[in-house]
């Protein structure tokens, strides 16, 4: 379904993507691990647009686009949250919603109305649905990046650092929902620091690090490699 | 960890608060420093650490009292003013000046007009590497000598607090561990330092005390000995157990 | 013989437009503040040279003395009592607020000095010339300001390169918030480079009100083409700017060649060419 | 004002306040004021209120782009003098019926927009501001270089196109006071529903936050085009209104920054900007400082310049801000309220 | 004290007080502070005594400002009339707008041409409203040409004309210079129309000394002939003569020329010397130009004059006009002005065009003077109007 050739993305003298290949099938769900600054939020940004590859090639159910508008590619089924979030702050959560339901989902806006209010309730932010996206706090506001994202019926859903901060119960209650979506054949790529919860939903992991990919495969395999344990100490005491 | 480490507070906070907008950061954060010893804080992203330096250097504006250095109020100084009392701050993301050379980048951080042991010898001593490549751009550089030469800049203001700002954030575990061993020299020279680390070992490696933040609160705080890896995690998280 | 003269005079017109520029990439370069009220300030600075001119009786060169160091405070305490406090994220403050001061100085000075133009007498020096060939003739007047274009940017790169208070200027343009953990009181640096580019406006309209007429409501179309110089040299390149300024200069004396109702017309399409085929200028800076 | 999506759904989307009701019934109070208003004011009060009508649609429109679309343009003259000019041309030279001739600039200003905006939205921020007013200049000095308009002195609309709208002198008149009452109502409407569309939305999105705005299948830059022409096509509408009523028209009057475009920005930024409310309270204070200073010559610009920078500084988010945020009251509620 | 019937008769006048054409309004205060001492008792028309109020407003060079004033005397302060003078920039917008608004207006000070035609007037219509006097084009041609005859030059001319309302009349190829100039053997040298204020005359400079004109002639704004005289001198250009309109009208702009305004030439319209005097005063050319020069300690301008016969103009009309607060007697007044004043008769029955009426034009150079001021305005050249004496011959520039 997404398939990254040889992508390449440098800033001046940093290279943030290195020679980066990946492949993603329909259905599947990719965990991200790398230690902060490796190039995963890249990735992401180059897979939706918001930022522009030097060169490679980034394929979408077989169809190059690579150059292609951010909007073009969300209208095709990619799906992302920003890791640091980026609410419309002078629209209701609900209006943020719609923005994605609207354009990203090509709706109706009838339509839009029922769809957003389910994922608002699906999301757990039905409560907030009337409140300005900018005086969420920043848990509401991942929940609010989950909940766009989801606005546009993505067919691959890119989920950068949602997990961080979540309460036990709240984790376990994000877990759930994420199989959720998964299970209704949404393809995922997560990035998440918070490794129990990553594992608990994926079916494979990359490891990220200086832009290079330099592990893949399977969970358990993953975890146990060399590299991540030597790269990615964060926090395995 | 020091020899040196006097219990007696140089720095303390008191209900200390942060907002962006409306969006409240910090919730009534105790804190305090004592001259000499090594504090890390820890915890995860957007707890609030990095707020939290920024409010003690007055890049974020406080209430007078809620910060107190030396017994004076310093909350609502400007970051200047904080400066040449002593307390220099190497910055998230190692924010060099991407127009100066190596050299101009270090001389930024004697601005401040202190003086003290720190020089551009000095600091050339302690990173050798930076004398070589002093004419270059500083964006010339990898990321650990970037790291070392904002850490060169912070010490260039002869500081009595050095407040590091996620130093290790980026690099190759290598380069971490040289950045990580310049530190007891740091100390040695008297100065109190706070390491704000994701890296929760290296945290503990290197620290008299910890302090762990969550969600803009601190929850929980100790010697690195007395700490368990369960209640680490858990304040860390808000999880049972990270890693199984 | 007549394009190699367009050429020499629009060259010499450029130096001028440099002047007007100079102070705007100065600005620019250090708070990546775009000043709309920088063509009036010309103007102000204008009427400040005539005062000194008629009150005192200086001649306009010698008037710079006063002149400038007034500009300096002028542009000092504006950007530390109202510019500063527009400086943020937010495109808006500084824009309008800026726009704002235009249409108060402007207003200001339309009812001190009245709608009439003005021009600042030098004596011989208006009409002195020099006689390169026996078709080629420049005066005195726009080759010494030339020179002074050329002298003021080179000074400004000394400034900015090889001073301590350029490398805090420079070290502000790139994090101006890094900088105060320096020491540094960045609203200091601010009003300081506002001031030293106002300072550079007074030279600069000290030549203007020497060659040419003014009134009050002239201020910007002097902005147009220093903004135009900046974008055309790249922003924040200083030697750029005087090219930018030489470009605008060349192409109005070529338009009005052709035809002078083209002149001004032709200096600004030049900008729109290089816009069209050089959206960041002939030299951007290579950062960012 | 209430739509109810399929009875089985547990929801319902609100889109009135109790204060858009009651000022819904003020608006219609005023409405049939003016309407009436021919009847029983002066000839004096009805200039006024044409020129009242014309800022506040030009205010209106410079508020589209730069309160909602962040496009903040020091170039409006130059759709103004655009409007101004198509009209005399077409009804002195083709012999276009003059109402006609006012629609018809509107379009033919879009038709110029098109190719202004390539060139200045390759420009962003304070440079798109300056870029717009360099366009402006170049055609002011292109249209000085046309001595069929009269060049740099301009011209007058025959009094053969006058005649032919009404040779009364009273009907021209009334007729141009509907005209100009009809623009600010149309432009006001016409804004309030395009930012209770989904493309008010999308707007509003773009304005928050553009990268997350593409990112959820926002068209941006098509967005930021089409509110361009827009606003084109409105001000271009008003040019031709204002011009007629002025019978005159040159270059430097046309194009003029001072004239047209400082007051537009000082009536938002003073009434608030980024709000449709802003601008009719902008136009407001504008008219009743006016009325008050205009003894004062050139003092009047001053002070207004003043209290637009005070705005600015102290108060960005403008008179109306400051009464939004302390009463919560929204006149034009353009959100969508899930109950 | 008179006790007055009737609401006062308010008249409005605009002119360019500021801006670069402040030196035509430089005079008004004066003129219009004798004229509101002469009608201090009110004017008798017919049986009744009406108080007499006169509106001055200011243009500021600037047609859109004139525009918006006039409309402003119109509907705020409902004139029963207008006198506009000055340039057409700002006679153009005035009478416009009172054509439209249906109210008299008589305005002076730019040449016929310009005045007619550039407000689309139609030769066979006119127009109902609005009024002018003043010479025309053919005068100044006549007067330019003669000039230039008599002295010994190659007979190229250099062309300075601007985008304006007298730059494009002058310049035009049926109207203006070019014809009658080829039909006297002349050449013109005409690189096309400059933007008033214009910061560089290079490729004027550069055209003219190619082409090694004698003659430079205009009709220029005052900045602007100062900017390019400068800039001559700079460049290395020497005319034998310089004749230009509009710019050298006043001797403050000769003035800032410094020395090299020695024998520059300019047509003259009104001056002390001129043999007529004003019907509502009874004083003479010279009395006139002398009180002003008294009051101001200020050499003379020509509007002096003109400012002053548009005020007898108005006197004249409303004292014959059947009910002088009617638009339409005011108007129909207008029509049969047959009056002596201190610029020449001015009678619209006889003009070259309808709504027209012509006063007589001469020519002469400006030369540096002993006496109170600077310069003095000598008539050199009276072929058009052998009534006005010369002073002396026409002499080249050195
Ligand atoms: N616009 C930019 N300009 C310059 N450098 C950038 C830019 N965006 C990102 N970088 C740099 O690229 C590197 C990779 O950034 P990225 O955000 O992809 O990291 P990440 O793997 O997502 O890290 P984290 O876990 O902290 O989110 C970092 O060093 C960052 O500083
Ligand atoms: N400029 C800002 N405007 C609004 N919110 C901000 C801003 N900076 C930080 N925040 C928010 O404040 C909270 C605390 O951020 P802070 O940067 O202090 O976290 P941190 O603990 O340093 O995280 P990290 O490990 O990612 O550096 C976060 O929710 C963040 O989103
Ligand atoms: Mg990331
Ligand atoms: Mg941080």
């Amino acid at each position: 379904m997404l398939e990254l050739q040889h992508v390449n993305k440098r800033y001046g003298s940093l290279k943030v993507s290195d020679d980066l290949c990946l492949k993603v099938a329909e259905g599947h769900a990719l965990g991200v691990l790398g230690p902060n600054g490796a190039g995963k939020s890249t990735m992401f940004n180059l897979i939706t647009g918001d930022v522009k590859a030097d060169s490679g090639c980034i394929l979408f159910n077989g169809q190059d686009i690579t150059r292609l508008a951010p909007n073009k590619r969300c209208r095709l089924g990619v799906g992302r949250s920003y890791q640091i979030p980026h609410p419309f702050s002078n629209m209701t959560v609900f209006e943020n919603l719609l923005v994605g339901g609207i354009f990203g989902a090509e709706q109706s806006e009838k339509q839009a109305y029922s769809a957003c209010y389910q994922v608002l309730d699906e999301t757990g932010l039905l409560p907030k649905a009337n409140v300005l996206a900018g005086s969420l706090t920043l848990l509401e506001r991942k929940r609010l990046e989950l909940a766009r994202a989801l606005a546009t019926s993505p067919k691959l859903l890119l989920l950068d650092e949602i997990a961080g901060g979540l309460t036990d119960a709240e984790c376990q209650q994000l877990i759930g929902t994420i199989k959720k979506i998964h299970d209704n054949g949404t393809t995922i790529v997560w990035i998440e620091h918070v490794v129990n919860a990553l594992l608990a939903v994926v079916d494979s992991l990359i490891v990220l690090d200086f832009g290079q990919k330099v592990a893949e495969g399977e969970p358990g395999a993953v975890m146990n490699s060399r590299e991540v344990k030597e790269i990615y100490m964060g926090i395995s005491t | 960890m020091s020899n040196h480490v006097l219990n007696q507070p140089i720095l303390y906070t008191q209900k200390l608060t942060a907002f962006y907008g409306d969006f409240q950061a910090l919730f009534g954060i105790e804190f305090h420093l004592n001259i000499g010893e090594t504090v890390a804080i820890i915890g995860s992203n957007g707890a609030g650490k990095t707020t939290f330096l920024r409010s003690i250097t007055g890049l974020l504006c406080n209430e007078p009292s809620s910060v107190k250095f030396s017994g004076q109020p310093i909350g609502a100084s400007s970051p200047d003013e904080i400066v040449k009392l002593g307390i220099a701050m190497v910055p998230e993301g190692r924010q060099l000046f991407p127009s100066l050379s190596v050299e101009e980048n270090l001389r930024m951080g004697s601005l401040s007009g202190r003086s003290g042991q720190w020089d551009l010898r000095n600091i050339y001593e302690l990173f050798p590497v930076l004398k070589e490549r002093r004419h270059h751009g500083s964006m010339d550089l990898s990321g650990g000598q970037q790291q070392m030469v904002a850490i060169g800049r912070a010490l260039m203001a002869n500081p009595s607090i050095l407040l590091c700002d996620e130093i290790s954030l980026g690099l190759a575990p290598i380069i971490i561990k040289d950045i990580y061993r310049a530190l007891p020299a740091i100390c040695s020279e008297g100065v109190t330092v706070v390491v704000v680390e994701q890296d929760i070992r290296q945290a503990m490696a290197v620290s008299d005390r910890v302090y762990c933040f969550q969600e803009g609160r601190i929850s929980l705080e100790g010697r690195p000995d007395e700490l368990t890896t369960e209640a680490i995690t858990h304040a860390y998280f808000g999880l049972e157990d990270a890693v199984s | 013989m007549s394009w190699i003269d367009a050429i020499l005079q629009g060259t010499l017109l450029g130096g001028q437009y440099a002047l007007y520029a100079a102070g705007l990439s100065l600005i620019f370069g250090v708070m990546r503040l775009v000043n709309i009220a920088h063509g009036d300030l010309i103007i102000l600075g204008a009427y400040i040279a005539l005062v000194c001119v008629e009150m005192l009786g200086l001649h306009p060169l010698l008037s710079m003395i006063i002149v400038c160091p007034t500009m300096f405070a002028i542009g000092y305490w504006m950007q530390k009592l109202v510019l500063n406090k527009t400086l943020g994220n937010d495109i808006l403050p500084p824009l309008l607020v800026t726009f704002g001061l235009s249409i108060i100085l402007q207003n200001v000075l339309m009812e001190v000095f009245s709608a009439d133009s003005q021009r600042l007498q030098s004596g011989v020096l208006d009409t002195a010339s020099l006689q390169l060939t026996d078709e080629l003739t420049i005066g005195w007047l726009p080759l010494i300001c030339f020179v002074t274009a050329v002298i003021v940017i080179a000074s400004l790169q000394f400034l900015f390169y090889r001073t301590t208070m350029g490398m805090v200027f420079r070290a502000t343009s790139d994090k101006a918030e890094i900088v105060q953990l320096m020491g540094v009181k960045k609203d200091r640096v601010f009003a300081l480079a506002m001031g030293i580019a106002l300072a550079v406006v007074g030279i600069a309209s000290v030549f203007m009100a020497m060659r040419t007429n003014f009134d009050p409501s002239v201020g910007p179309g002097r902005l147009l083409y220093a903004f135009e110089a900046v974008i055309i040299g790249g922003l924040g390149n200083i030697w750029g700017t005087l090219l930018g300024g030489i470009i605008i200069g060349v192409s109005q004396a070529i338009g009005a060649q052709i035809n002078p109702g083209w002149q001004q017309l032709a200096g600004h399409l030049a900008f729109l060419l290089i816009l069209i085929f050089r959206p960041n200028g002939l030299f951007p800076r290579t950062k960012d | 004002m209430t739509s109810k999506i399929p009875e089985s759904l547990p929801f319902s989307i609100v889109r009135s306040t109790f204060a858009s009701k009651v000022a819904f019934l003020g608006f219609i109070v005023v409405f049939i004021a003016a309407v009436t208003l021919p009847w029983w004011g002066g000839r004096a009060d009805m200039r006024l209120v044409v020129e009242f009508c014309y800022y506040l649609a030009l205010a209106q429109l410079w508020n589209l782009l730069a309160g909602y679309g962040g496009l903040v343009s020091i170039g409006q003259q130059a759709f103004i003098g655009l409007g101004g000019y198509a009209f005399f041309m077409m009804a002195a030279f083709f012999d276009v019926p003059p109402l006609l001739a006012i629609f018809l600039s509107g379009v033919v200003t879009m038709l110029f927009a098109i190719p202004t905006a390539f060139l200045v939205f390759r420009l962003s921020g304070a440079y798109f501001a300056i870029g717009t007013w360099v366009v402006a200049e170049v055609y002011r000095l292109s249209f000085a270089q046309v001595s069929t308009l009269g060049g740099g002195s301009g011209m007058s609309l025959p009094i053969s196109v006058v005649k032919s709208i009404s040779a009364s002198k009273l009907e021209r008149e009334i007729l141009i006071y509907f005209l100009a009452l009809l623009l600010a109502m149309g432009v006001v409407t016409a804004l309030y529903v395009l930012l209770r569309s989904s493309w008010g939305l999308a707007l509003t999105a773009i304005r928050d936050s553009e990268a997350a705005a593409e990112s959820l299948g926002v068209k941006k830059q098509m967005t930021k085009y089409a509110v361009y022409l827009f606003a084109a096509f409105g001000t271009g509408l008003c040019g031709a209104i204002i011009f007629l009523n002025k019978l005159r028209i040159s270059p430097d009057s046309a194009f003029s920054v001072s004239d047209w475009t400082a007051n537009i920005i000082f009536i938002v930024v003073i009434g608030g900007i980024g709000t449709l409310e802003g601008p009719i309270i902008g136009t407001l204070v504008f008219f009743i400082l006016r009325g008050v200073l205009a003894d004062f010559g050139a003092w009047y610009m001053i002070f207004l310049g003043i209290v637009a920078v005070v705005v600015m500084l102290k108060a960005p988010q403008g008179v109306w801000g400051l009464v939004a945020k302390r009463y919560g009251i929204q006149l034009f509620p353009v959100g969508r309220k899930l109950m | 004290t008179l006790a007055y019937a009737n609401d006062p008769i308010k008249i409005g006048y605009v002119s360019p007080q500021t801006g670069p054409l402040a030196g035509f309004g430089e005079a008004d205060d004066y003129v219009i502070d004798s004229i509101r001492e002469q009608f201090k008792d009110g004017l008798k028309i017919g049986d009744e005594t009406y108080q007499i109020e006169i509106i001055v407003k200011d243009s500021q060079s600037n047609p859109n400002r004139a525009a918006d004033v006039a409309s402003e005397l119109i509907l705020k302060d409902e004139v029963d009339m207008i006198l506009v003078s000055s340039t057409p920039e700002t006679t153009n917008p005035v009478s416009d707008q009172c054509e439209v608004n249906e109210i008299p207006c008589i305005s002076t000070v730019a040449p016929w041409q310009p005045w007619f035609f550039a407000r689309g007037g139609n030769p066979g219509e006119g127009f109902e409203w609005t009024y002018h006097f003043f010479w025309g084009l053919e005068d100044v041609i006549a007067n330019y040409t003669a000039i230039w005859e008599s002295v010994d030059t190659n007979k190229k001319v250099g062309g300075l004309f601007p985008n304006d309302g007298d730059g494009n009349a002058w310049g035009d190829k049926n109207l203006g210079f070019p014809p009658v100039l080829a039909d006297k053997g002349m050449t013109l040298n005409d690189p096309g129309r400059y933007q008033n204020m214009t910061d560089d005359f290079s490729a004027y400079i550069g055209a003219f000394k190619k082409d090694n004109v004698d003659i430079i002639t205009g009709v220029m704004i005052p900045p602007d002939f100062t900017t390019f005289w400068t800039q001559a001198q700079q460049q290395g250009l020497k005319p034998k003569v310089v004749s230009i309109g509009k710019a050298l009208l006043f001797p403050a702009s000769v003035e800032a020329l410094g020395d090299s305004g020695h024998n520059i030439s300019t047509e003259i319209w009104w001056s002390p010397n001129h043999p007529f005097k004003s019907s509502l005063t009874g004083i003479s050319s010279a009395e006139l130009a002398a009180g002003y020069t008294e009051s101001t300690k200020k050499q003379w301008t020509q509007p002096i004059g003109f400012v002053h016969a548009l005020f007898e103009v108005a006197a004249d009309v409303l004292k014959r006009s059947k009910d002088p607060q009617n638009a339409s007697a005011i108007i129909d007044a207008v029509k049969t002005t047959n009056l002596d004043t201190i610029v020449g008769n001015i009678n619209w029955s006889k003009g070259p065009m309808k709504n027209v009426a012509k006063t007589p034009l001469v020519a002469g150079q400006w030369r540096k003077s002993d006496g109170d001021f600077k310069y003095d305005l000598v008539i050199t050249e009276n072929g058009q109007a052998p009534n006005i004496p010369v002073a002396g011959k026409t002499e080249l520039i050195e």
